[in-house]
């Protein structure tokens, strides 16, 4: 990889903590309302998985996806807005956090249902390959969400149609407090791809190297008319399941291990050892990211609150009279 | 041309696939075999399998897939091949579908229509009989529809299908072959929202839908010496229609609601609600409703006819309300 | 002893629990955790994880699987941990398990409850503020509760519990720490059916359940002068209690519905619509209603606000009402 | 085997068929309504898993099960008038077919949505193993309907705790119209049950040996403790989807081939193979179904249809005042 290629991951590393962290810090503030489900050491998965996208491909992210907003092209002012349930977010404050898509970089918004949109992803990539257009549709979903039926009758048509789709489950060994035993009894979820009639294959998901890799060749794939694949990224949430959630279900020991493969400090690692200045490179790219995620809250911040009738815009194409006697 | 309502049915899927490439059809059984009911029979062979979709056994995914398709500018038509398998796709169609426009701000357009054979009547006993449209007429975001005639069928499901926003279209399995009338050979659409005042009346309102909606025409026709009875179609139920009830129970001081769906939350008590408080300085009497009794739709004959409005109970009712 | 709503909730379930070993909880995260807002805390502990059971995120499994459990003689609560995602079981709920006893000719009860937080207020967006009783309410089969006091929430869900049909038992989150109430310490239930008449009056009647209902008892006491308010608080929705709406709406000659969920083809169009058509004589008013605006309930704190009713709007409409 | 065994096991396969040819005559003569869907040439599976069961043992028939219930122990009389939906079905003529169950004999009944006793079946199965019972849930469905959601929830429900549940596929190659490489794309639904972390099998569904051998050892491992299995079983329906169906989407040539592999014509070979008077035995079998058959239609004809009013029975446990003003 060139220098540049491993500063530019690097920056996108940094920024999506800065700003997972920066979000947590304006929740404990009591500035934000609604959930806030923190991403913290997942971003190998989001940073490498969109990296290589292109425009034109779409993402169907889900709540704890915020990196993957911001690799796929969204601007971080109005992800910030959205956050704050501002009209400038791509709800218009209609919803909150993630559940608002930005369509124009081909980021669908999820309702909460978990797994819903994997349907929506495979529908998508139906209409890539009918039409012979070479876009890929990657959907994420956590662990416990591949327990929704949803995901299997997604899976089931994508496969039946080799549709350019890549299923990525981030299965960070939680859902909520439910452990990977409570939720399914196979090895690995990776294994249900056969079932399906496509790859499977697991990845290391704190490893940025690791889920480039299977990215690369995943997407690669879809977009050859090769078919679906499934990843499973073996990864980690530092924080509980949102931020009220103490996680008191899990041993700190775990923790501290996780912490230790640290997504960004092992991304830091490999810049050392291609002889890198890591401090300069840290520190340059800390201030980088520190001025893009202040200008994302001073904007969110400024950006006004929907007023009440607001709450009857966006409903249909055509506004139908909703008043009633 | 004189087409039943079943034929109604595919024609608008044919000739609206034939004008706009990205109308498509996705359901189970809809391609080789053109659907149980052959609503979609040579759809497949005329476009491909690429726009007349076998799907597997997944209503989740046919609706879901469709948003999918309809962020893409498709204008899928996903088939129940009973609607009462709607039951299935529910949380795509309440959730994923109707909010889609509404949680991303008016970034997109969700042009999708539901659609399957409804109703009872036919003996189809408690899963190939059932009437949902209340659950959808509850849900902001969704328009619901129910054509009574062939030249309807047609018009709304072209409509439907031209509409940015999900519809969920309700056929009437006991019209499909029972119904057929003279429809123009021009492309026409009926506008959504619209209900058709069928017959005009001095003395009584009915608003109806459905075989009720046949009903209540023929009780009009056989009482009309007795009694001047006005009729409206109501045809979409979501959005409602109000200005075109209004006026008329305005004018008539009665109102009868008829479906064939259950009584207890069904559109009917809507309609009444908003005229009990709407018209109240106008009603002669109390405002009625007729609609299926509060269980489900039994198999056996007897049960089926005790459970389900039919003629008798709806010249009952007119003659009865008319009396007050 | 004072406790809170969510506190009698987990009372309700810890006392059924240990009363009768056929009861048993299903749920994501309802064990270790002890659900995300404690409604289960220690239960497992308690009665073991076969009884306390955490479940894979599966909404249709877990009401199916409770079917089988009841069939078994089992009296399953199945959580959903929003009320939002029934719309994930809704076919396991609307044709499995209401039409269980139905298409059995009688074999077999269906002691099964769905509980889970419902309502809006606390910005919690589209997915987690839903009021979907309305879905329910229109299934024969299924019972719906919906309790707006912790004295009430307890006996209400014990009374589920003990009840051999599918029950839905709506709990509104609003409440939760809101509410805290002095409950007896014995054992009780508050029977399925029974509306509760809260204040007398002779002017106008309110029927309301959620947290318009506290608005219209607050109205009712700071218009204690002006007007004589008379309020129902409904608690059960279907088997309703028309009783008890009859004979009021008969004495006062007014009624005013309020709900938090959506106007159009909720519970409220159903009472005002019988009100109408039973009370047509007695009234001296419109059959007034107050709910949601027919949309999504947004996130943002205006918005929210102007969608859901509140204690502004609510006096203002038993104002205009009382005007009348 | 013993003789009395081979011939007990014929006498059901002739008498499922003989009740389904019967079904078929009686829909043609207009004397049935509501839709008939037979399972004719596909007798052997549901003969080979119900035949080994225990009255405590819990069937989950679908639609093409008929002969699930005759062998679980159903009184064909009655079984009849469900099919005509007279009083004395199990639905008291609320529903028709296979759409009620026989509980007394331990059989669910199904509503018409593929795939939703499954889960059913996986929670009455964790009864079973929670209140240490040895009995054992055996939910049937076609390979159509394994690609709806529900089929997948409850089998990952069923791996997580290892329930005593018995999947049973009945791949029968289509799907009302739809065959096999439009509904799922992997080589065999058995692989599937990997995913879930249990065993996956195929059999011939058409050879009484193999499902007999299959049946036996799945529900043993389920009685055991060793968790679900799920067994694919291929075979193939004679008939139209149902009765109406002319199933043109096939091949004579295929169909041709499946007669060939009869089911209750391997047995008579069995049956000769071991020198048995396979004559006498056919003859004498020929006349005691038959009987049977005669004697539940007669039944089912003089038992009264209901009388509309009884369609307000059984929808609560205690009747509530359904009469609305
Ligand atoms: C259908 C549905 N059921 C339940 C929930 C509540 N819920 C939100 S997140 C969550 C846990 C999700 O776990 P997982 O899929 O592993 O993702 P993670 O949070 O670990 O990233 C649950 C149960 C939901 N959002 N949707
Ligand atoms: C959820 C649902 N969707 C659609 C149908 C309509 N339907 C009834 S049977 C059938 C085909 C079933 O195929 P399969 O599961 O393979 O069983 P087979 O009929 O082949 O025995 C379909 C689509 C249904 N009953 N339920
Ligand atoms: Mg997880
Ligand atoms: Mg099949």
């Amino acid at each position: 990889m060139t220098e540049q290629k491993d500063r530019e991951l690097y920056y996108w590393l940094c920024l999506v903590r800065e700003f997972e962290s920066r979000i947590s810090a304006l929740d404990k503030q009591g500035k934000l309302s609604g959930g806030v489900y923190s991403g913290k050491g997942q971003e190998a998965v989001t940073v490498g998985f969109c990296h290589a996208l292109r425009k034109d491909d779409w993402i169907f992210p889900l709540h704890r996806d915020l990196g993957a907003f911001l690799v796929k092209g969204s601007d971080p002012k109005r992800l910030m807005a959205q956050i704050f349930g501002r009209r400038d977010g791509f709800s218009k404050g209609k919803d909150s956090y993630l559940h608002g898509g930005d369509m124009g970089n081909g980021i669908f918004g999820a309702t909460s249902m978990l797994g819903a949109t994997l349907p929506v992803a495979a529908g998508m990539a139906f209409k890539f390959k009918a039409r012979g257009e070479d876009s890929v549709a990657v959907a994420f979903f956590g662990e416990g969400a591949s327990s929704r039926g949803d995901v299997h009758e997604a899976m089931n048509f994508a496969g039946v149609h080799r549709l350019p789709v890549v299923f990525v489950c981030e299965n960070n060994f939680y859902a909520y407090s439910t452990p990977n035993n409570l939720q399914f009894a196979a090895d690995s979820l990776a294994e249900r791809a056969r079932g399906y009639g496509f790859k499977g294959e697991i990845v290391n998901g704190n490893d940025l190297h690791s889920v480039l890799d299977s990215a690369r060749k995943a997407i690669a794939r879809a977009r050859k008319g090769e078919g679906p694949t499934l990843v499973e990224c073996k990864t980690y949430r530092y924080h509980g399941h949102s931020e009220h959630d103490r996680a008191e279900y899990r041993e700190q020991e775990e923790v501290i291990t996780w912490e230790s493969r640290d997504p960004v400090m092992l991304w830091e690692v490999y810049l050392g050892m291609k002889k890198h200045d890591v401090e300069a490179i840290r520190t340059e790219t800390a201030e980088k990211v520190r001025r893009v995620v202040e200008e994302a809250v001073a904007f969110a911040e400024a950006s006004p609150p929907p007023e009440g009738p607001e709450a009857m815009d966006d409903l249909y194409a055509m506004p139908i009279d909703t008043e009633v006697p | 041309m004189q087409v039943t309502y079943i034929e109604a049915i595919r024609q608008a899927m044919e000739e609206e696939m034939a004008r706009d490439p990205n109308v498509m059809l996705l359901g189970e059984d809809v391609g080789v075999l053109g659907g149980p009911f052959k609503a979609s029979a040579g759809l497949q062979e005329k476009f491909g399998p690429d726009r007349v979709l076998d799907m597997p056994i997944s209503e989740s995914m046919i609706v879901g897939g469709g948003v999918g398709l309809a962020v893409q500018g498709m204008r899928p038509i996903c088939e129940m091949q009973f609607i009462d398998f709607i039951s299935c796709a529910f949380d795509q169609i309440v959730n994923t579908a109707a909010t889609l426009r509404y949680r991303h701000g008016g970034q997109t357009a969700c042009p999708i229509v539901v659609r399957g054979p409804s109703g009872g009547g036919v003996h189809g006993g408690l899963y190939h009989s059932q009437n949902p449209e209340a659950w959808f007429f509850h849900v902001p975001g969704l328009k619901v529809v129910a054509p009574s005639t062939a030249y309807d069928a047609k018009g709304l499901l072209k409509a439907a299908i031209r509409d940015d926003d999900p519809v969920i279209y309700f056929e009437h399995k006991f019209f499909y072959r029972r119904i057929k009338e003279e429809i123009p050979e021009d492309d026409y659409v009926v506008p959504i929202g619209q209900a058709a005042l069928r017959r005009e009346g001095r003395d009584l309102t009915v608003v109806a839908y459905g075989p009720p909606f046949h009903a209540a025409m023929k009780a009009a026709r056989d009482m009309e010496k007795e009694v001047d009875i006005e009729v409206i179609d109501l045809r979409t139920l979501l959005p409602l229609d109000w200005g075109t009830i209004k006026s008329s129970v305005r004018k008539t001081g009665k109102l009868l609601v008829l479906h064939e769906a259950r009584l207890t939350g069904g559109v009917g008590a809507e309609i009444a609600a908003r005229v009990a408080q709407d018209c109240f300085e106008d009603l002669d009497g109390p405002v009625m409703r007729l609609a299926a009794r509060d269980t489900h739709t039994p198999f056996a004959a007897a049960m089926e006819d005790y459970v389900l409005p039919n003629q008798d109970k709806v010249t009952e009712a007119i003659r009865k309300l008319a009396a007050y």
